[in-house]
């Protein structure tokens, strides 16, 4: 698995992709700069959290038009897989890679807590080594993690599979209390129609190692070390 | 054109005699840009002139603090080759007239005074100090100074990982809002900011300048734009994503031997940075600010020399690496220009469309500073409280104080802050006594923690200094941490007045002396003064920052309870309830002296803690602080999601005074083996008693009565969300 | 010239932060408030040719850049 | 009736959301973008005697809630 984080400005989880990536793979992943162009040779692209460009307009909108976003779109496009996790969640869908948009929390606050997530497709080469329906702990920190699209996108996204995690309860029942930044039908994280991009609010690179807490992200990064 | 006269000096805050000594120093009327610099220089802030003789009786020194106060910021030997750099800063004023910015700009400021030095800031925290819950005007200066705080900390990538906050009528016109910043570096890369090589490049980088935060004073005068008043607010705007840039950037030109010094600019920005470093560095420098990256247009020199713009630093570098600086500043977009260079001549010289706007003699601007050694009045010791009462009873006061502002649950705060960016959080607000944080790529840990008790300082500021400096050793003990160093922040009334200066004296005094017993030093800090309104002065509150070093971040403590365990206080208890929360909350009275603080004890018993914590024998810990005993058992139950089951109070101790307490020194622990342990102390010669046994779902208080810790729970999360989110 | 881009979210898009305003008005004793929306308001300085040229511009860059068209309508004005 | 508030940074003070789409625009190739600042919209349903009341109480909701005036200042009209 050779794994690539793009390395957009003000971006600030690419540490800790890369602490997880390389956990799982035994490997550093190759960090790329937002103005490159190429991504010869990865077979993982990933956009990581944070802020890019401050999150100011809409977050993730002047991301989603780096020069590095074509090399991306054609990765996609040859069944290469793509993650983007929180901020890089939102650049995909900004650049219409992944469907809907994320808004504002309903809470309109900042939200940085654990949250818990049912995995809804585990037949992916990222959750495989998930079972469906198993709850899976990770903490978030977002402040527009608010998925919306319109039911007929969602009608098709949950139709179709494509729905990757919810918000749930720790028992893995969907409540509103338990979707904290109001998500439609709770979603937390989606897939393309191929499977190949997922995009998803909360962070599992941050609980990879006991001593922060807890593994729970770990079985997404060797899944996708084994793909 | 503005006449330079003393009335003018005066507006811009320098005394008579000082004006004179400006004078003496420039042999000529000063123009208006050397005014300014001379104000802005010789201000309290920048001159410490009412603190200077009492900050110097600080001890300072100890075998791993390679940089004490004097430098951006301290720097301590953390072992592995590795230095911590921490400082704290006040944004008191800025954070009253515009909660959000001033919060949030007082972030982005004590991290430029720690990535100054080459280090990567990798954990925040804050001290925070709030008027009476029931006036309109705090709930709004919370909102904005939390969501301030989230803002600009969130967005730079920096976990908040601690703080502390507090309310009282005495901070109702005048908020604290103190900012805290640790970064890693190696220590053998550690950037200071004397200047030095003649003819060397003196480079500015980062956002441009505006005018932004220039002297109150000088607004008023209107002759330099007639409709400025509505135009310029002395707020300043922070801008957390150019400043993550600017991070990047300096740290990637720190990895180059490019750098000679460098310098953030801070307060009185362009000013006081070059000022600093060629003083320091014992050199002249020459500024032509037609170089400066102007906002806007038609600047003054004046105006450029005094803005408090913003994300923007001060180097000076090597010259036949200006190419490739200037590379890394264009790849992550920020402003590079060369201002100036560095000259033999001991002055500084200030050229702006070819006019000599500043030549100033460096020496005497600094050595001439003012100095003031204020009158001091003692505050009168206050007499023994005597016997109080239980009016309500013990688990009645145990609902009532889990549930107070002072003492609820602060998670619908430190829910709005990123605590676990970065990856290495091992212990999160709430979880332990401190914040632990781990060195990434490494075994080790740091442990962080902000305290000070303003109301024990106020009743006794010599104990309650001293009780501030105990209780951040404490909780990094309690967490098994080996404590090292304190930033400090000192926020005062006006220092004008004896009994304020008497305050800050003898909380100096008492500090000292914890310093030394503790074998803990102080390594930076800031001074706040003149923090009142309408001639009332806030609490006196000298917030500590405390920082650790664990070996094994694996072996740090936290303090949720566990079932099947015994519960033991390891401590000399005597119910000492003057000062205490139960006393202001039950019987609506802050009476009394503070809690004695016997350091010599506080050292045994915390060794023999540390000790025990490495060993292995202990499984939670929690400090007493804040409400006592019976608080600090509840707090641990609602961490850990368990109950105890409690022994009746030692007899001949109230049981009010033994369960609430405020007693220094002592530490309740969840132990597997009670009678080992026992024995342990027994050696060491340190009281321990069993108080009890955990488990179940319920605190039971043999004697008391019972109540679920569900319960709790329910009176503890209560406060914040019920007062913040309704309208 | 002077370019006005007003973003506001689409109908049928909820926007909390529109109904927390208006619940914060009622809130403060202000009476007869009904729905309360919040977009944004764009002024760019643009050195263009012509005012047709100038909205030209403006409809790209609101299409590329200034709105989500997902969720967001816009409209381009001159100041 | 129909109010809209419009809430802009002061002159004077910084606009960290202006400057950075400024620089995206520039990116994005587009030529001869000059300043940039970004403020917000507010509309909001009111239900009041007259067009003078409705104003009246637009200012007042700016000064009270929807502007932060002491960095912002704010435009009331009917829309
Ligand atoms: N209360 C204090 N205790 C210890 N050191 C202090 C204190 N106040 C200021 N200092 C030290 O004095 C120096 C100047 O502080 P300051 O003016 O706040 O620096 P900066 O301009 O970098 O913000 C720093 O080295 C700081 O650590
Ligand atoms: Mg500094």
């Amino acid at each position: 698995m050779r794994a690539a984080i793009v390395v957009f400005p003000g971006i600030n989880r690419e540490r800790d992709m890369a602490i997880a990536l390389t956990l799982a793979t035994g490997h550093a992943p190759r960090m790329v700069w937002h103005k490159d162009t190429t991504l010869d040779g990865i077979d993982l692209v990933v956009l990581p959290g944070g802020f890019s460009h401050g999150d100011y307009l809409r977050c993730g909108a002047m991301a989603a038009q780096s020069p590095i976003m074509p090399a991306i779109r054609a990765h996609a496009a040859r069944g290469g897989l793509v993650m983007g996790v929180c901020n890089g969640f939102q650049i995909l869908t900004e650049a219409g890679m992944l469907p809907g948009a994320l808004l504002r929390n309903s809470g309109l606050r900042f939200l940085s807590q654990d949250c818990h997530l049912r995995v809804e497709n585990a037949a992916t080469d990222f959750t495989r080594h998930y079972q469906k329906g198993q709850v899976i702990r990770a903490p978030m920190a977002h402040g527009d993690g608010n998925y919306f699209a319109d039911d007929e996108t969602l009608d098709r996204l949950e139709g179709e599979g494509l729905v990757a995690f919810r918000y749930a309860t720790t028992s893995g029942e969907i409540t509103q209390a338990a979707n904290l930044n109001g998500s439609q039908r709770s979603i937390a994280g989606i897939l393309s129609p191929n499977l190949r991009v997922l995009g998803l609010m909360p962070h599992p690179e941050d609980l990879v190692d006991t001593l922060m807490g807890g593994t729970d992200g770990l079985p997404l990064f060797q899944a996708l070390a084994a793909a | 054109m503005i006449e330079i006269n003393q009335a003018l000096a005066a507006s811009f805050g320098l005394s008579a005699e000082e004006y004179a000594n400006v004078l003496r120093i420039m042999g000529r009327t000063p123009t208006l840009t050397e005014l300014g610099v001379f104000s802005v220089m010789w201000s309290e802030h920048c001159s410490y002139k009412s603190s200077r003789v009492w900050l110097k009786t600080l001890p300072t020194k100890a075998p791993w603090v390679i940089h004490g106060p004097g430098e951006n910021a301290g720097v301590v030997d953390i072992g592995d080759g590795l230095a911590a750099v921490f400082k704290m800063e006040s944004h008191n004023h800025p954070s009253f007239i515009e909660p959000y910015q001033g919060a949030a700009t007082g972030v982005g400021g004590i991290l430029r005074d720690v990535f100054t030095m080459g280090a990567r800031p990798i954990a925040n925290l804050n001290a925070l100090r709030f008027g009476d819950p029931s006036l309109p005007r705090t709930k709004r200066i919370v909102d904005g100074v939390v969501r301030g705080i989230g803002g600009y900390g969130n967005c730079v990538g920096v976990p908040t990982v601690g703080g502390e906050v507090n309310f009282h009528p005495a901070y109702n016109g005048n908020p604290l809002v103190n900012a805290m910043t640790v970064g890693i570096a190696r220590k053998d890369r550690i950037f200071l900011s004397a200047a030095a090589g003649i003819g060397n490049p003196v480079v500015y980088v980062g956002s441009k300048t505006g005018r932004d935060g220039i002297h109150g004073a000088t607004m008023a005068s209107t002759e330099f734009d007639a409709s400025s008043e509505d135009k310029r607010p002395t707020v300043h705007v922070g801008d957390p994503f150019t400043e993550k840039l600017l991070i990047e950037a300096c740290l990637e030109l720190m990895a180059t031997d490019a750098i000679v010094a460098i310098q953030d600019m801070g307060a009185a920005g362009l000013t006081s940075s070059s000022v600093e470093m060629a003083g320091k560095g014992g050199v002249g420098i020459e500024l032509n600010l037609d170089h400066v990256p102007q906002r806007e247009t038609h600047m003054t020199a004046y105006e450029m020399m005094l803005s408090e713009s913003q994300e923007r630093m001060l180097m000076v570098i090597r010259p036949d690496r200006e190419a490739m600086a200037r590379a890394i500043f264009d790849k992550w977009d920020l402003d590079f220009a060369i201002i100036g260079h560095i000259t033999d001549t001991g002055r500084i010289v200030v050229t702006h469309n070819g006019v000599v706007e500043a030549d100033i003699p460096l020496a005497p601007l600094a050595d001439d500073a003012p100095l003031y050694n204020r009158p001091t009045t003692e505050t009168p010791k206050r007499p023994p409280l005597g016997p109080v009462a239980d009016p309500v009873g013990i688990l009645a006061a145990l609902q009532k104080l889990i549930g107070c502002p002072d003492l609820c649950s602060r998670a619908w705060i430190t829910n709005q802050y990123d605590s676990t960016v970065g990856g290495q959080t091992v212990r999160r607000p709430g979880a332990a006594d401190a914040a632990v944080v781990r060195l990434e790529g490494t075994n080790r840990a740091l442990a962080l923690t902000t305290d000070v008790t303003p109301r024990y300082v106020f009743a006794d500021p010599e104990m309650g200094g001293r009780q501030a400096v105990a209780e951040a050793w404490r909780n990094l003990t309690a967490v098994g941490a080996r404590p090292l160093a304190i930033t400090d922040n000192m926020n005062f009334g006006n220092p004008q007045k004896p009994e304020i200066m008497g305050q800050f004296a003898a909380a100096i005094r008492g500090m000292s002396d914890a310093c030394r017993v503790l074998d803990f030093p102080v390594v930076s800090g800031n001074v706040s003064l003149y923090n009142e309104t309408e001639g009332r002065a806030i609490l006196p509150t000298p917030a500590i920052g405390g920082l650790g070093v664990l070996d094994d971040a694996a072996k740090s403590m936290g303090i949720g309870l566990q079932p099947g365990l015994g519960l033991v206080l390891v401590g000399t208890l005597v119910g000492h309830l003057g000062q205490s929360l139960w006393l202001r909350e039950i019987t609506g009275r802050e009476d009394g002296p503070p809690p004695p603080v016997d350091l010599a004890a506080e050292r045994a018993v915390g060794d023999f803690i540390r000790a025990q914590i490495k060993a292995g024998a202990i499984t939670a810990c929690h400090d007493i602080a804040d409400g006592g005993l019976l608080v600090a058992v509840a707090e641990m139950a609602l961490a850990g999601a368990c109950g105890a089951h409690l022994d009746r109070a030692p007899k001949g101790i109230d049981p009010h005074a033994f369960w609430f307490g405020e007693d220094q020194g002592c530490y309740v622990v969840a132990v597997l083996e009670p009678d080992a342990f026992f024995l342990e102390a027994l050696v060491m010669d340190l009281p321990a008693i069993r108080i009890g046994q955990t488990g179940g779902g319920d605190l039971k208080l043999d004697g008391v009565g019972t109540i679920s810790v569900e319960t709790l729970r329910a009176e503890h999360d209560r406060f914040f969300p019920a007062w913040m989110e309704t309208p | 010239m002077k370019l006005v881009v007003t973003v506001m979210l689409k109908n049928g898009v909820l926007d909390p932060q529109g109904k927390a305003i208006g619940h914060a008005l009622t809130g403060l004793g202000f009476e007869g408030v009904g729905e309360v929306r919040v977009g944004k308001r764009i002024e760019l300085e643009l050195n263009a040719a012509d005012d047709a040229t100038a909205l030209a511009q403006g409809e790209e860059m609101a299409r590329k850049l200034l709105a989500n068209t997902v969720i967001e309508s816009f409209k381009v004005e001159l100041a």
